[in-house]
């Protein structure tokens, strides 16, 4: 086997500097009983060649881009990825290296997430970020956790227009625990009602997501405003941080926490994962924050240098103290996001963003004056609800068979809208695919 | 070769990303959430290039040398296990395409959960937990459902001293109190402790085998049987799997869960602290409680199922980290069978560096390791040489340095891992360096405190940065 | 433009401080009358996007396995790459590196390409190797002219079981400058006839190509014995190197040079180019040689290191009395064959050789079993001539259509062969696809 | 980090490539035939791989840092080319494949002549030269031809002491002898002297243009035409071109011929050395001449002809190096019209160094230069400092020296090329080096004879290399 170097003279020269007869001699602490009384059965190995034709033949049975036209959104986004970006991340010092613990021999990685650090801070308005977590959901119940601990609170409000599938993570991290988790309603406007919100003097945190998952920005202003002094915590979440590039930051609207998915940036959607947990708040929630940091030192002729730092906060220091049990996160996704954001710059970045705008924005033109209903009027970044007509299904499934997927069916997550699909445009869709959806599904 | 930060570069104007084609009218955005946009620096693609190529070069990766971190399992990371996950069908693909339009995915998912129960001897797995960690998680939050649904409300768990760090961590996430429990005087659990620990009110127990001494806890199963018979859970860490692979069955063994690292034992890249995966895989009676969305098959056709009313819910907002799962199945079935003789050198590699050592590094237990073995500074404590100083020294050798002050039962832990790849030249190479070092602590000890000589900065102050956390450029500037 | 760093702030700077008012000022040297009239008339731009769309649509036209079963040889081979060698290629270390003239910060380079040269001469059975030339096409007319200048004679023999392509090659580089180039003809056994050789004494060299265009090993041993002890040089030609991890190497047989096309060795096939001229011969030929030259030396302070050597042989030392004109060479796809070369090892050379020719005589004894008739009965490595009935051109095009392309019709290249078909069976080939391959043509 | 050679590696029966199934028998081989196989050494994957990491890390590339080599055009390569150049299609394709099957390439390759017979003002383009000397070949071999057809038999050819260094080598390889002709006191051509030397017996003349000063021909219509007039053809040497596109017309400059160097003035790396491609470009009557098999084009379909009775041949056993075709095809189409600004920028590039270094360095011909700038070591001369002790120490601030000693018709040459991608802070900083090194030059000149200090070896000796030559591993072991 081409990975394992061993040559049979190898293996007889180190058994016999090592005392031991044969390989299995080597395990002679296991005792009998706790032996494995059946080999392995397992399919013979594959040549590479033979892997390469049924990887080959499973992804090719995937829908994807560009056979496929695919609106769908809803907390994956399919952007586009510059080739260098694809290089620099294969290089196998970044891929294959650990977690940073010795910082000498480390640098790469940690000059790189220090300024990813940066990058997402900016990005979100707030004044610190972690080295990641494992993705936006993670990110938001480590938030909540976080929240709870700040404010020796056991409850939460979230928002029932945060991702279905966020909420579902954020019950399994907080329920066994015993927190209680109070869902906000939404208005007609397709932003969270914050009228049934009660006085929060129980509340640890307050979360809601913009966009939203109806692809509406919610009003963060208003939730600062109602936050302010008081000790429950704001916590902006996000599904598609590119709205930043457009949209007003969560921290300059009043939030402590900002965190979300940021798989967007430059991470392909590999079927959900891996994803790009990011995570920022205010200075002073520092101590209680979770997730690996990296911070700048010198070394002893006082080079600059990076290091991880305020592992106190840490499992491996802290036990059961610690503020979270994150360990291994996503840190080859945060470089790759690094170098994403990087590659757009400032400039870029903004640019972006106007332009998914600007075709959802004709989308939604489109399909209203072709009379479909788009139900909420508030404003939207590159994702937005529309009502088809009653029956649609079929028409949906005609359009799978015509490699067009119109959309996400929401009637899944939220019963009360059968008809409402989820409908994501990104910068990869052409006026012309914006155009054949619209007449595809007018005359599916 | 220096190089700035990101931040200190790059001019207004520039872009290194190609801009689509503007092919929509510009739509006017509403007033007061109109923001400016963060101010990230503009930079070409080409000095994008060079800034990352330069980074790099500052890293050691695997591909650089030996990287003998115990407990972390670095074995070389296959090329063509990249090369699968980058297809485009694999790479390209959204969580939530309709199932008819996403067979080969949840296929392989299908599989590669048979793959590993048949390698653990248990009987179902979730690939969804995103991390070793996460799949403690997980498996807390079983025991949690499975006491909850026979109304038995415990509060504590054993957790040996020996263990991973993270698993009090995942414990008490769960509302779990940890108990420790010392491993005896040959670095394995005793039965008795445990007998004299477990009662009504722990959940279970959990273990890492083999523990984080290298030694396969011999008393496992009788163990398992007392936990067993007070009503708790037996957990296994099981991010040493790769010591064990076609030797011991862990069901039969009588764990109940157990969380496997793929990006330790089954080779998939640690990118620098993740992307990870933790599956986790169970015995019968607790696979309902499995994470949902579970991989269901029917006439060869695959779907994904919520409909398992007592699951513990979701981990990950969707199925876990999918990439990393392509490459880990890329492995099994480019080893097939041979994954027993992967497990049998990495302890043959353990075993000879122990035997190789022994005279230089002081070994506290002196018994027949698995995968990795552990030592201490002691005899070099005399010179006031620490274990830190060696493992610096060590870089200067081109040479990733072991795992070090863990496990935290050995005072100056040195821990080493080689695993299977690593051939006798190489680990040979290693021996001599390390001897090497060991003689420069008798007869040069300062060359060792100002080591590392050869890497990007010298030794940092790690202190200074806890205490005056600098977080970004704009803190730091 | 992503690649352009110049903002116009620094076009400004820079203008001012070298006195020019604008960037067509820099141009003033330029007289008048030069200046281009017109502005380019290129297409616009287009996005890295779109140049995905153009490329991809143009790559997917293309005829490639695993979607076509190609049974092509004649001087390009498929065979697998490991994705090892694609990735380590990759680097851009070594991709975006110039020739190391300057070898401090070159050794990458310098190292690899002393390995390359090592690996080629022990595969070839000679003592030296150069660093590479452009193609076996022009490795073969470099050689001839290198036994031109070291026998001072002007005539070559060459076999007409060389490539025909080759042979034209030789042709163009040869007749210019008024050298006589004799062509051997073959026997019945599909090996060179030496039968009409004459005698050697105006003879520069001898050329022949082992494995021949029929697929036919030459008997080297034969021409060596000729050229013993005459001041004519033996140069064996190949296209397959595969061929010298069974068969006995040129070296061994008495050849003076041996050089040939590496592409087998894992550079991709790539319509014919960037190929790898290998190039070897016996040391007392040293300074006739043509090519880059990489040699061991050592440092100030007695470490080892490489340089480029010998270069009083090249065009930039000695001009127009170098040994070539050869600057730019293949020196990436010379790494790249010793990446694949060095996967391999010695142990899996032969056994992929083996398995080559396995194949191959599997194939051909299906074939003579169906009925089909192979001409020529000298021994063969991986290619072998095929005699189909008359007529089967349409045949042929049919297969086509069914996504096999049944070899290399021979007419073109040796009208006395009107049916006659090369079909080369690499390891990429299953059983099962020789077999269909048979069934196939026994039923097209 | 060292690494030895692969011949001092590997134990007999390791593997690194995976061998296919074996799934037809063993057939004897002829006796007398068969070899032994070569002895080279047997590796794991991993070890191959962790080889050519560590080989990879001790060259300089540009991803790592600003490489000024002058006449050698050192832009950056856009990774979108790389990852064109490797689609499966193109990568994967049999030159011998029916046209029926390969109109992709072929339609990529007839669109990348017409793409550059626009840029250089020429009417033809063959793409077959593998290399810009080999460019220069079939050039020559178009004027043997050319002079043949007109039963002219010419054997001299005009070669400025401004050419390129390959230039005469590929005449002689045509018959050609070269007569060298001298630039005059501005560093240029004077129509004078080229008058004077032109003559029945001359073939032609080779120009450099701009020349490797740096500096634009400027009487380059006016030599044109008196070659023309005495029955000569022109061919320029357009490894150049980088600096004139958008500026000028080659065709209307009066150039017959003409090459381009692909992998300089078109952005596909050099690879240490090669491949590159040499396309050759001439005007209407010399298309006869070109090498076969030429691309047409028909009703939309693409083939390749031989039917050129008057062409040179073949130069390459296929249609020359289609892989890196397609990367100059994807930067021409990323850039289209902005190629002419490619030319403006690497022009001002130039320039501002040749401005901010020329009170450092001295400056032979201080005019306004095209893309690069060319200076001498005479200033550092005075302390027996020599361009080459310059040159290494650059290295020693993280940049690829300029070229040195080239031109010849300048005394201890330094040549630098900036190109367009480099930045202003990027030539600002390697300004600003060289500043130092002259400065260090002038206080601390044996630190200059000492450099490199930080690279993987310190300066190297050339001359025993030569005299006693290693070439393999078998010789110098």
């Amino acid at each position: 086997m081409r990975y394992l170097p061993h040559t049979d003279e190898d293996i007889a020269e180190m058994l016999k500097a090592v005392g031991k007869e044969s390989l299995d001699a080597l395990f002679s602490t296991i005792p009998e009983a706790c032996r494995r009384r059946t080999d392995l059965e397992l399919p013979e190995a594959l040549t590479e060649w033979e892997l390469n034709d049924i990887m080959g033949s499973l992804a090719g049975s995937m829908a994807v881009s560009p056979e496929y036209r695919i609106f769908l959104g809803a907390g994956s986004y399919e952007h586009f990825i510059p080739a260098s970006v694809t290089y620099l991340l294969e290089r196998s010092e970044f891929s294959t290296a650990y977690t940073p613990y010795q910082p000498e021999i480390s640098q790469g990685t940690l000059q790189a997430v220090f300024e990813y650090q940066t990058l997402v801070a900016a990005l979100l308005g707030m004044d610190i970020a972690n080295a990641s977590l494992y993705d936006g959901a993670s990110a938001l119940a480590e938030a909540l956790l976080m929240a709870a601990r700040v404010s020796r609170r056991q409850k939460v409000a979230l928002s029932s227009l945060i991702h279905p599938l966020y909420r579902r993570v954020v019950r399994t991290y907080l329920e066994p625990a015993g927190f209680e988790i109070l869902e906000l309603p939404y208005a007609a406007d397709g932003r969270t009602d914050l009228n049934h919100l009660g006085n929060l003097d129980d509340l640890a945190a307050i979360a809601v997501q913009s966009p939203n998952t109806f692809g509406c920005i919610e009003d963060l202003a208003a939730i600062g405003n109602l936050t302010r002094g008081t000790k429950t915590l704001f916590i902006a979440s996000f599904t598609e941080p590119l709205a930043y590039g457009l949209y007003k930051s969560p921290g300059s609207q009043g939030a402590d926490i900002a965190c979300g998915e940021g798989q967007s940036f430059g991470i392909p959607q590999s079927y959900g994962g891996p994803g790009l947990g990011m995570f920022a708040c205010l200075k002073p929630y520092l101590r209680s924050m979770p997730g690996r940091l990296v911070g700048q030192t010198t070394d002893r002729e006082g080079k600059r240098g990076f290091v991880l730092t305020l592992a106190t906060r840490e499992q491996h220091i802290r036990r059961e103290k610690a503020t979270s049990n994150i360990c291994t996160n996503s840190s080859l996704c945060a470089v790759t996001s690094a170098m994403y954001m990087a590659s757009l710059g400032g400039t870029g970045l903004r640019e972006l963003a106007k332009l998914n705008y600007d075709k959802t924005e004709y989308l939604k033109k489109e399909l209203n004056r072709a009379g479909f209903k788009t139900p909420f009027a508030g404003p939207t970044f590159n994702e937005f609800v529309v009502e088809f007509p009653v029956g649609f299904e079929c028409a949906y499934q005609r359009l799978l068979d015509q490699n067009i997927v119109a959309g996400l069916p929401l009637g899944r997550y939220y019963p009360e809208l059968p008809n409402g699909y989820l409908l994501c445009v990104t910068e990869t869709k052409t006026r012309e695919d914006l155009d054949t959806l619209v007449a595809r599904l007018s005359n599916p | 070769l220096n190089e700035p930060l990101l931040l200190e570069k790059g001019k207004k104007g520039r872009c290194g990303f190609s801009l689509p084609r503007r092919d929509v009218e510009s739509c006017p955005v509403e007033e007061e959430l109109l923001g400016e946009g963060p101010n990230f620096p503009d930079l070409s693609e080409g000095e994008i290039v060079r800034h990352y190529t330069r980074l790099s070069t500052w890293n050691f990766g695997l591909d650089s040398g030996m990287y003998p971190l115990g407990s972390c399992t670095m074995k070389y990371n296959p090329k063509t296990n990249e090369r699968q996950a980058s297809l485009p069908g694999f790479a390209g693909a959204h969580p939530l395409l309709p199932e008819q339009l996403s067979q080969g995915t949840l296929k392989m998912m299908f599989h590669l959960e048979r793959l590993l129960a048949e390698v653990t001897g248990m009987d179902a797995v979730s690939l969804q937990p995103a991390a070793g960690a996460h799949g403690e998680l997980a498996g807390m939050l079983i025991f949690h459902a499975w006491h909850k649904s026979r109304n038995s409300h415990r509060t504590k768990i054993l957790i040996p001293d020996t263990a991973h760090g993270t698993n009090p961590a995942s414990a008490a996430l769960c509302g779990f109190h940890p108990v420790n429990v010392k491993s005896n005087e040959d670095g394995i659990l005793s039965a008795k402790v445990i007998a004299r620990e477990m009662d009504e009110e722990t959940a279970g127990i959990m273990i890492t085998n083999p523990n984080t001494l290298g030694l396969f806890e011999e008393n496992i199963r009788e163990i398992a049987d007392i936990v067993h018979a007070r009503g708790g859970l037996v957990y296994a860490d099981g991010a040493n799997m790769n010591a064990l692979m076609g030797m011991v069955s862990m069901g039969e063994l009588g764990v109940d869960v157990l969380h496997l690292n793929l990006h330790k034992t089954f080779s998939t890249p640690h990118g620098g602290g993740g992307p990870g995966a933790g599956s986790i895989c169970v015995g019968k009676r607790l696979e309902p409680f499995l994470p949902v969305p579970r991989v269901l098959e029917a006439d060869g056709t695959y779907s994904l199922s919520y409909d398992f009313p007592e699951s513990i819910g979701k981990l990950h907002a969707f199925y876990g980290n999918v990439g990393v799962m392509i490459k880990a199945y890329s492995y099994l079935r480019s080893l097939g069978p041979d994954l027993k003789k992967v497990s049998q050198l990495a302890v043959l590699n353990a075993n000879y560096i122990k035997e190789k050592l022994k005279n230089t590094l002081y070994l506290p237990y002196d018994r027949p390791c698995m995968h990795e073995c552990v030592f201490s500074d002691k005899l070099q404590a005399q010179k006031k040489i620490t274990t830190l100083d060696m493992a610096k020294r060590l870089m200067d050798y081109g040479f990733h340095p072991p795992t070090i002050y863990f496990p935290l039962v050995v005072s100056g832990a040195i821990m080493i891992e080689p695993t299977e790849t690593e051939s006798k030249e190489e680990i040979d190479l290693f021996i001599e360096a390390f001897k090497e070092v060991a003689r420069e602590a008798e007869e040069d000890p300062e060359r060792l405190r100002n080591a590392p000589s050869f890497s990007k900065v010298r030794r940092l102050d790690e202190t200074a940065a806890a205490r005056h956390p600098l977080l970004t450029s704009f803190d730091a500037s």
